[in-house]
């Protein structure tokens, strides 16, 4: 395969690179998590996702044309997160998609189509986890959403213009994604010193700290996009 | 397309049943968590390996090509557990055990990930998706799976064919240029999402659709020696394990 | 013929919400076992048509009726003209949901509410009807273009329609695929089932249609396609050329070469109205 | 022709991830001012090949070559290319990306960091060439499938390439639509750039094009229109039927009728070989 390649700014030609040579996925890997912590993420996520599911239930038998477009919804998260975004600093990653998702379809929703995106993500790409997919559930569609979209919510109550709220509301999705996936590895991993909070700080550092310019490039993002959709 | 995908659908054994290859794949997944990283997780991965090379069929290439996604991840994790923090010899030193630490983890990983690709490199989602209704999962939350599956890749095929396009016009030459290409390719790709979902709809009408995406899911049997000796695969890892636990620790 | 229509559309009209009348006050029928083009410029409602045929959208006025009987537009009315006519439409992505082919092909019959083995019969035939048997597993994502318009017309195939009606079936295949899906439509036939296509072809039409209907701005022009598509004025009231084989014979007619009066369909056919003889190795027809 | 060609691909060799060879020591160019029709089946790579000259794909051997330089596949080469090369890939929608057709026109100028006056005259140049100079304010989703078709056209015209590739442009148009179109094409020559055409259709390939190049399983080969269109043998290979009007005159000539050699394009030149004489009345040439 050559296509013509990501690093000098040119189109990527295959899905394959599209999806993964540019840059990590930041899901916690299959396994990475002792059992323990395995089983209490995923008993934390399934209230919101029992909870998302039965709206989606509930959607469906009210207006069952609905199926096709929440499955477009799904099709749409996850191939935002697939795409490649550029870094105010020259770094780079993946759009967690869970802002506008959140805004677009609301949490309940995300909580299930974000499961449903990790699950292929962990079966199809091998990003994430199944054994994971608790943890990486709560942080991605259940707590980034939830913050996003509250946040969102917050600011456009008081009277923030649109595309400020949904900017702000993309970027606590983000950030709040990646505090979640750093404190879950802090608990699971404390420093033999400084246990949970000097763990917190060490992968803090990595897959916080580097977020946040991420963040406000997915906030540029969201608000880029959700300005096309308002216009069309 | 996607390899693991595509590898799946022509899989030598696309025709077992699911059930049989998760009983193998994830048992060795679950193993690798619960047994000593050392030797069970090393086990575990020797014996993930041999079945996928192995019986199982599936090119090492591929294999090596779907295990560098999350390698990136694991190793960038496991390098923390390498340092602690406030320590007696400074803010930032080595920690004791940490080499120790971030091995057992690698190999944990490693592991866990061979047993859950031994299942997805052989299992295709049009065999998984309509039997998880069996399982207990909602039925309509499988339909929106199936049409999610079915859509990412028409949608990954239009976001690579739009890039392309928008390559050709120079749309990723300059950083402002790059961020105009992304915002139109986001939005496009809502577009297109929604108005696939839109003529679906209308193509499935004549076809009797009413909300509920019935399929015939394809025969096949749970096949009880195949169980059996997956079942003995793993007790005889889990014994070895403990066999080789004490000399080798 | 005193034998009612198979469908028919009687006095229909069609406007889509907010927009400007599409078609109205359209007498439209398709007779059992005829072959029949539906021909007409982009925009001249052949689609919308082939969705008031087929149940997709309902006439505003006027009536669809089966066998002499009009529609009811309720469940029990529905399925029975969903037995009785299937639209394939032209991108075949707009079909095909499923994960795998076989998968999809049993969606019509299973909403029937068939048991599992009669739905399974059912999918083998359709699929060897399509000639793709060996594709049934293959997931949709993962075939060629061709390979899902068949799926595609598969799953309409299914559904055991009296009628088939298939918008533009040869658009973006090649030569042969285009050759290999008429001869796949001839066995359809032979099977007993009537197919309706939509097309902008008019020597395909003539080809291979008997009846040929033609949407021009005054309505719809129905009769036997070797009498309708000879007509210039009214082809061109379509949007649409003489097909080839015509406008050669009008030609040389015209310039004093003797020639029956029929409207030759191949070059052969063609040929042999100037010079009637064996036919020679080495030429071609294009179909 | 001692003059190196526009763009040419030497020994180029490509292969899709995990997938077999596509193309294998391919050598092709494109020669300024010749209207070159490329002609293949489906499959044959008609589109890789489309795609390797437009920088989509970098070939896996092998070179791409403009003005006989070596292409550079670093920023500054690229963007010597995406100038001198356009791609209209075949469905419209791949290209339109912004809300409204003047929006549209105007991303690739923009990218090229031209002042605003500037592009703005690139894009009333290139609606006009295309002949939606009345659609530039009309979001793209609301236009007819013939206006996308020619607002992504504009798109690419508007980077002011030398050599414009299209992919089965006609597919999807009707008569009237793609007569327009290679009306407009010819304008497009006219005015200086060269036009290559992916298509099915060897009548249209025979009628408009001055060479063609045909993929078969052995490579592609190229030649003048009129001399490689009738070659039975060679079309066979690349999955393609003779010329109706090649098809006809050889099975009359094949007869005993007297004419000359010549390939006809239309019924006119077909009649003509024939008959020499006036023009009739009535009698249209299907493009």
């Amino acid at each position: 395969m050559s296509p013509v390649s990501q690093e000098t700014g040119q189109g990527a030609s295959t899905i394959h690179e599209v999806l993964e040579r540019v840059c990590p996925v930041m899901h916690i890997a299959e396994g990475f998590l002792p059992p323990a912590h395995a089983v209490a993420w995923g008993v934390a996520s399934a209230p919101f996702i029992v909870h998302g599911v039965r709206s989606l239930t509930r959607e469906v038998r009210e207006h069952p044309e609905s199926t096709l477009l929440l499955g477009a919804s799904g099709a749409f998260t996850f191939v935002l997160s697939a795409l490649k975004l550029p870094s105010v600093t020259g770094s780079c990653s993946h759009p967690t998609g869970t802002g506008l998702g959140a805004i677009l379809f609301r949490p309940p929703m995300m909580a299930v189509l974000g499961t449903i995106t990790l699950l292929f993500q962990a079966l199809l790409l091998a990003h994430g986890g199944l054994t994971t997919l608790g943890a990486n559930a709560f942080s991605m569609a259940i707590v980034g959403p939830w913050a996003g979209y509250a946040l969102y919510r917050l600011l456009r109550r008081y009277g923030a213009p649109l595309m400020a709220a949904v900017f702000f509301g993309a970027f606590a999705a983000d950030l709040s994604t990646y505090c979640v996936t750093s404190a879950q590895l802090a608990l699971a991993f404390p420093d033999p010193v400084s246990g949970f909070w000097g763990a917190l700080g060490k992968f803090g550092s990595i897959f916080a700290l580097t977020q946040i310019p991420l963040a406000v490039s997915e906030g540029l993002l969201t608000v880029f996009v959700m300005r096309l959709l308002v216009q069309s | 397309m996607l390899p693991i995908d595509a590898a799946a659908h022509s899989s030598r054994w696309r025709r077992r049943h699911p059930v049989d290859k998760a009983v193998l794949g994830f048992g060795l997944t679950a193993l690798a968590l619960c047994l000593p990283p050392w030797p069970g997780a090393a086990l575990v991965a020797l014996t993930a390996l041999a079945v996928l090379l192995g019986p199982a069929g599936v090119p090492g290439r591929r294999l090596w090509r779907a295990c560098r996604v999350p390698l990136g991840f694991c190793v960038t994790g496991a390098a923390t557990l390498l340092v602690q923090v406030a320590g007696p010899e400074g803010f930032l030193s080595l920690a004791d055990d940490g080499p120790a630490r971030a091995g057992e983890v690698l190999l944990r990983t490693s592991a866990a990930s061979l047993g859950v690709l031994l299942f997805a490199f052989t299992t295709p989602m049009s065999d998984l998706l309509p039997r998880l209704v069996r399982a207990g999962v909602p039925a309509p939350v499988v339909d929106v799976a199936l049409v999610t599956y079915r859509m990412s890749f028409l949608l990954l095929d239009s976001v690579r064919r739009v890039r392309e396009a928008q390559a050709a016009r120079l749309g990723h030459t300059t950083r402002a240029a790059a961020w105009r290409s992304l915002a139109s390719l986001g939005a496009t790709a809502f577009v297109r999402a929604f108005g696939r979902a839109a003529r679906l709809q209308d193509g499935l009408a004549g076809r009797g659709y009413d909300g509920a995406l019935r399929v015939l899911v394809p025969e096949a049997g749970v096949s009880g020696r195949f169980a059996c000796g997956s079942v003995a695969l793993l007790g005889s890892v889990t014994a070895l394990t403990f066999v080789l636990e004490g000399p080798l620790t | 013929m005193s034998e009612p229509a198979l469908v028919a559309l009687r006095g229909a009209s069609f406007s889509y919400e907010d927009g400007p009348l599409v078609l109205s006050g359209l007498d439209f029928e398709v007779r059992e076992g005829r072959a029949l083009a539906l021909l007409g410029r982009n925009g001249s409602g052949k689609t919308t048509l082939m969705r008031l045929l087929s149940g997709g959208l309902r006439p505003d006025t006027g009536e669809l009726t089966l066998q002499g009987r009009p529609v009811a537009y309720d469940r029990k009315g529905l399925t029975r003209l969903r037995t009785t006519v299937q639209l394939v439409v032209q991108d075949p992505d707009d079909q095909l949901f499923a994960a795998s082919v076989a998968q999809d092909v049993s969606f019509g019959p299973l909403n029937l509410g068939l048991p599992d083995a009669e739905v399974r019969a059912r999918v083998d035939e359709a699929l060897t009807a399509l000639d793709i048997g060996h594709l049934a597993d293959r997931p949709t994502h993962l075939l060629s273009y061709g390979q899902r318009k068949r799926a595609a017309i598969a799953g309409a195939v299914a559904m055991r329609p009296k009628v088939l009606v298939l918008d533009e079936p040869t658009a973006g295949l090649d030569p042969d695929g285009r050759e290999r899906l008429l001869a796949t439509l001839d066995g359809l036939r032979e099977g007993g089932t009537t197919v309706v296509m939509a097309t902008h072809d008019v020597d395909l039409a003539l080809l291979w249609a008997d009846d040929a209907a033609l949407l021009t701005p005054e309505g719809v022009r129905c009769g036997p396609a070797a009498t309708m598509l000879p007509r210039t004025g009214l082809l061109r009231q379509a949007g649409l050329r003489l097909p080839w084989g015509v406008a050669v014979a009008r030609l040389l007619r015209s310039r004093g070469l003797p020639a029956g009066a029929a409207a030759p369909r191949t070059p052969e056919e063609l040929a042999a109205l100037f010079v009637p003889g064996a036919e020679p190795e080495g030429a071609e027809a294009p179909r």
